[in-house]
């Protein structure tokens, strides 16, 4: 169903063009689910705004991006605008500021509805309140007729949740979609996803820098750094394999990991504009040999796993 | 929402009672005595004191101050020392230049703001918006007294088509009046819509940046409705709060416009009746030009309390 | 960040105009073409030309001279009314920040009545009250700065008041007066600068509005106001009379608004004004 | 007579006042803190955790005593807090500094970095020379890694090196107690591993003791020897950290540790979200409690249970 291909994106930053993401490569099959994992700046949410057409203005763009057979980069923005919500749905990050403070959350809902399916007023209302009801937000606690600020922003995300899948998208798209939510909200947010998907038969791309909040949810996996996809595969062999040495070092890193105490990886995160040539991991890689530093390690590997490293760790 | 309409009239009522006691205040401390001025220099010490006498001027501040606050309440306004006819007639009068050119100047205003500013807003960093901004930037620059005179200059000499100065009153039909009131509304009405266009830009490219606009465009919304049916009402309130600010000033501001155009509003009566020292005019007209700042202010506190239910519900 | 703000246009352009108008204004001081008070009816109501270049007024004096001197006593009213509205507004703006509770009120309450009275029509009470003349209009200008210094300083100070670095300063055993100083000020300075641009541009408004009036600066020192004034009743026979001193108010005002504009992201670039 | 501990927190009841709703009307206050006992040994570490609406920054700015507590005590080495003058908070603060949770928001922006770190000096121990004071600025940076670097910015600087001239800034006065709030919250995982150790290394070379406060338990596991655990602003257990995660006690404990994803684990159905307000007598979680009985609405649970591991819960 989605198809990207070879996507790069190059941002203008202070007026010098910027490359975010470059080569970057997934397939979505109908109904499946897809982790994109990543630190900031891995362009993680980079490639989740090319998807949607929502990349910030001045940004160029390289390579294919298939959904249903038509490319998204090349689609007149009307076209766009057809897709974005009847076709795919998206969930942001930020509950507290995703929702219009003037407009009451049953209306916020019924657009999409009235948008796309031309529901009259009411017809969408009762919609609307459906969709809530279904995301677990009904009277007497919780009313259409009330604005944002009156909710917690577990709440929030949950109103966000329905007018996404208010059109019965066939894609959802969740960029971060607990992280500022606490540890209790974020089980009951992930549940209520991965139960709507399920029941739709919708497929999920999800956005997280959280490895456990990945492994429990989707069935493949990208992990990303500086801006291109270093290791890919299902789930279950990303984890049992962690052939990449990033890929290791963050599970390392990982409080939940539950391994000891969270060991640091050495350096920095490389400045997008100051990108080494070669692998970007390698000036904090112990494994790093010559060749690292020269050419970029091509992704290999089967569908199940594939890894971008010439000196990648054996199966654990 | 009690709550918030209690509080505001409270304040209301309070900073009403403390602009009347201020301006009182001062025009009692202010040198030179009515009454002689209006005698004349030559006059006997005793016809000075029996017409100080008649006028009231002789009795206690504090029961001056009362019997005057009881009369604004019952819409005995006091006889006005120079012309003596009662002032609440002479401010009639004024008020039927005054206010309409405030109205028609805050019209033009805001008609021209909104959409430019919106409009630049949405074309930010484009030819559209560095043009219009570069003839608001300008617009602000221009004093509206001097804009009243280049509009003599364009409008009443080169091309006679509308009155340079003057006001023929309502009675002879609402053409005519307006006709004298069209220079000076553009005079006072372009450059508070040049700052009104430059604050709905800022505002309007704030609430662009906003979260739930890029919400609504992930939800299928286009650009334009996205910038129609969220950034511009999000906007709104710090515009209406400016509007209302510009309408207050329109109202008691315009003295020197008014002098160019020789229009017979408030501003020009407050102006004569200072340098005739009477007093009585310059009481009231002060204390009702502040009070109708205070009460515009009030609209505007309700309008955005209306337009923003966080402010609504909160209080 | 900081190469690119140097070279926004609206800086450099307001930076130009304002240093053309500050040389103008202390050159005559010492020098003018003709002596701006000097008459001569032979030649009244001249149209520019060499000797003349902006043409003489109904007196026969030099307009250029004159908008020279001019500019010189419109620049000192604004700056002084500026630095009395700052001088006051400021200190009690940050004070009332940094005391919330009865002093912010009391502050703010004062503000609302002083907004309350139309600025340029109590400015006008006072200059004919106290009597006309340079003095007295700076007063009452300066005046009507104090409430705006004083609601801006606290808006700004508020703001920084709620940072996290004033919070962990107090962690760290600062008091509120300490704090004021080496945190809240230098913070706020960029809002504080480009609001006394605005309120210096306004300024030489208000001083023109008043000399057109007649209570700015008296005769025979020059003012761009009483040369509107005197000009609107020749604007038949000399129209460029009105034209001139108006152009000379427009061009100050609009490089110090330009100035002001550039000094905001020069400053402070995260409180960009959407440009 | 034991030892007397470095901090004593007894009782600590704060409320926060809210608008009234008309002038005539008494300002409505709302309790944030129930009453709240906590003990630091000397160089010891002990964890807060809770999630948001749990009271926990509130503890962290009234211990610091930024804010006024309603009742109980805050002693610090046997000294309350608040029974001292202004001088002697201001020598009482010289032993107990903090860090807080924003990298961007807790550095003066205007102010180069060694006089951000020289801050506490200048203001606890105005006699020290300007010499003494660069040089313990300067050995103050090199213990976090940014030597050489007073004279830069803080925009000059990544968001973990941020944190790493907060610690600086805490640590110069030599204090005994750190107060930390969210420390490492906004950080990346890769990052937060580097503070943490960083964090660890200082407590062991200067016998510091945290008080370490985080909404994330995974992170408090590795860094505090004992946690506690708030509810709706009551202490509803404490303990050894190992014993709190291994073996929790209090159905909200199990709750929080049941809802942390795990690498690996499988989503679990999360307790229904059941925000309704806690009933002024009785349990706080009782509403979402799913072992809640009769007595648990009418008697409110006493901290209690055998030596130092202790739970709020009438089934404990």
């Amino acid at each position: 169903m989605l198809t990207v291909s070879d996507l790069s994106v190059t941002l203008p930053m202070a007026g010098v063009p910027v490359p975010v993401l470059s080569g970057v490569s997934l397939t979505l099959p109908r109904g499946g689910s897809v982790g994109l994992v990543g630190e900031s700046g891995s362009g993680k949410s980079m490639t989740a705004l090319a998807v949607m057409g929502l990349l910030p203005p001045g940004a160029r763009t390289g390579g294919q991006i298939g959904f249903d057979g038509h490319d998204l980069l090349a689609a007149p923005e009307a076209a766009l605008c057809a897709l974005r919500g009847r076709r795919i749905g998206m969930v942001f990050q930020e509950p507290m500021t995703a929702l219009d403070p003037l407009m009451r959350i049953g209306a916020q809902v019924a657009e999409p509805l009235r948008r796309h399916l031309g529901l009259s007023r009411a017809a969408a209302a009762a919609r609307a309140a459906a969709l809530l009801a279904r995301v677990g937000l009904a009277p007497p606690r919780v009313t259409p007729d009330l604005y944002p600020h009156q909710l917690s922003g577990g709440q929030r995300q949950r109103v966000v949740i329905a007018a996404a899948l208010a059109c019965g998208p066939d894609l959802l798209i969740a960029d971060e979609p607990t992280t500022a939510l606490d540890v209790t909200v974020q089980a009951q947010v992930l549940d209520l996803l991965a139960a709507l998907t399920a029941e739709a038969g919708m497929a999920l791309l999800l956005i997280t820098h959280d490895l456990a909040v990945v492994s429990e949810t989707v069935e493949q996996v990208l992990v990303m750094y500086a801006g291109r996809v270093v290791e890919s595969g299902s789930t279950a062999a990303v984890f049992a394999r962690m052939a990449h040495p990033y890929t290791r070092a963050l599970f390392a890193a990982s409080p939940h990991a539950a391994v000891g105490d969270p060991a640091p990886i050495p350096g920095v995160m490389p400045d997008p504009r100051a990108r080494p040539p070669g692998c970007a991991f390698a000036p904090r890689c112990a494994r790093a040999g010559g060749e690292c530093t020269r050419t970029v390690p091509p992704l290999l590997g089967t569908d199940a796993h594939r890894v971008a490293c010439f000196h990648p760790h054996a199966a654990r | 929402m009690t709550g918030f309409l209690l509080r505001r009239l409270l304040i209301l009522l309070a900073t009403l009672i403390a602009a009347s006691l201020v301006v009182f205040a001062v025009l009692q401390v202010l040198p030179g005595d009515p009454a002689a001025i209006m005698l004349g220099t030559g006059a006997r010490p005793d016809t000075v004191a029996a017409l100080r006498h008649r006028l009231g001027l002789d009795a206690p501040l504090a029961l001056r101050y009362l019997r005057w606050i009881a009369g604004l309440a019952t819409g005995d306004f006091g006889i006005s020392y120079t012309y003596s006819v009662p002032v609440r007639t002479l401010i009639g009068e004024r008020v039927l230049v005054s206010l309409p050119l405030a109205v028609l100047a805050i019209v033009l205003s805001t008609a021209i703001a909104i959409p430019v500013g919106v409009l630049a807003a949405a074309r930010r960093g484009r030819a559209a918006d560095a043009a219009m901004m570069g003839v608001a930037q300008v617009g602000v620059a221009i004093p509206n007294f001097w804009l009243g005179l280049l509009l003599i200059l364009l409008f009443a000499i080169r091309l006679p088509w509308l009155p340079a100065s003057g006001f023929p009153g309502w009675d002879g039909g609402a053409w005519p009046a307006l006709r004298a009131l069209i220079l000076p509304a553009l005079a006072l009405g372009l450059p508070q819509g040049a700052i009104l266009a430059r604050v709905t830009r800022a505002a309007v490219i704030e609430t662009l940046g906003e979260d739930f606009v890029r919400t609504a465009r992930a939800w299928g919304l286009s650009r334009r409705a996205a910038l129609w049916r969220h950034a511009v009402p999000n906007a709104l309130v710090p515009v209406v709060t400016l509007i209302g600010l510009q309408f207050s000033f329109l109202l008691a501001g315009t003295v020197i416009v008014e002098n160019v155009f020789t229009l017979p509003g408030l501003g020009r009566l407050v102006f004569q009746a200072i340098a005739q020292r009477d007093l009585i005019v310059v009481q009231d007209l002060v204390v009702l030009l502040a009070g109708s700042v205070i009460a515009v202010n009030f609209v505007v506190d309700l309008v955005a309390a209306w337009l923003d239910p966080r402010q609504r519900l909160a209080a | 960040m900081k190469g690119s703000a140097w070279r926004s246009p609206s800086l450099l352009a307001g930076a130009a105009i304002t240093a053309v108008m500050v040389a103008v204004a202390l050159l005559s001081l010492v020098w003018t073409p003709y002596r701006p008070t000097a008459m001569d009816f032979v030649h009244r109501l001249a149209p520019p030309s060499a000797v003349h270049p902006l043409g003489t007024d109904s007196f026969g004096r030099d307009v250029l001279s004159m908008i020279m001197a001019g500019a010189q006593s419109s620049l000192t009213v604004a700056l002084i009314a500026v630095a009395v509205g700052a001088g006051l507004g400021i200190p009690l703006g940050a004070l009332a920040a940094a005391r919330a509770g009865l002093l912010d009120d009391l502050v703010m309450r004062g503000c609302d009545l002083a907004f309350a009275f139309p600025a340029l029509l109590t400015a006008v009470m006072i200059t004919a009250l106290a009597g006309p003349g340079a003095g007295n209009a700076m007063l009452a200008i300066g005046i009507f700065n104090i409430p705006v210094f004083a609601r801006v300083t606290r808006g700004a100070a508020r703001g920084v008041w709620a940072r996290e670095y004033v919070l962990a300063a107090r962690a760290a055993g600062r008091g509120d007066a300490a704090i004021s100083v080496v945190h809240v000020l230098p913070n706020i300075a960029a809002v504080l600068m480009v609001q006394a641009t605005i309120q210096f541009a306004l300024a030489i408004v208000a001083d023109a509005g008043l000399s057109y009036v007649g209570l700015g600066v008296q005769p025979p020192q020059p003012s761009w106001g009483r040369m509107l004034n005197e000009a609107q009743t020749f604007i038949w026979r000399a129209p460029l009379l009105a034209i001139f001193p108006g152009l000379a108010i427009m061009l100050a005002v609009l490089g110090l608004n330009l100035l002001g504009d550039g000094l905001q992201d020069l400053l402070d670039p995260r409180l960009r004004r959407a440009r | 007579m034991t030892e007397t501990p470095l901090l004593e927190v007894t009782g600590l009841v704060r409320d926060y006042i809210l608008i009234r709703p008309h002038p005539f009307a008494a300002a409505p206050r709302r309790r944030v803190l129930h009453g709240i006992d906590l003990l630091v040994p000397e160089g010891g570490s002990l964890g807060i955790v809770g999630e948001s609406g749990s009271g926990k920054s509130t503890l962290a700015r009234t211990v610091l005593a930024l804010e006024p507590p309603q009742g109980g005590q805050v002693r610090l080495a046997g000294q309350d807090l608040f029974a001292l003058g202004r001088a002697g908070l201001r020598a009482a603060r010289r032993r107990m500094q903090a860090v807080f949770q924003d990298p961007y928001g807790s550095l003066d922006p205007r102010h180069p970095v060694g006089r951000i770190v020289a801050e506490p000096i200048v203001a606890l121990e105005p006699g020290t020379g300007a010499a003494e004071r660069r040089a313990r600025v300067a050995a103050m940076l090199e213990d976090v890694g940014l030597a050489g670097m007073a004279g830069k910015y803080p925009h000059e600087f990544s968001g973990g090196q941020r944190q790493r001239i907060a610690i600086a800034r805490a640590l110069v006065t030599r204090p005994a107690l750190v107060v930390a709030d969210e420390p490492v919250s906004a950080l990346d995982v890769s990052v937060q591993a580097q503070v943490l150790a960083l964090m660890r290394e200082l407590r062991a070379r200067h016998g510091l003791a945290w008080l370490f406060i985080s909404h994330d338990l995974g992170v408090v596991r590795w860094i505090t020897a004992r946690v506690a655990v708030l509810y709706r602003g009551r202490v509803v257990e404490e303990g050894p950290t190992a014993s709190v995660f291994d073996a929790p006690r209090h159905p909200y404990t199990q709750a929080l540790l049941a809802a942390m994803p795990r690498i690996g684990g499988q989503r679990r159905r999360a307790a229904p979200p059941v925000d309704a307000d806690p009933p002024a007598a009785g349990c706080a979680y009782a509403p979402r409690c799913p072992r809640a009985i009769a007595r648990c609405t009418a008697e409110r649970p006493v901290l209690d249970g055998d030596g130092s591991h202790r739970a709020a819960c009438h089934l404990a």
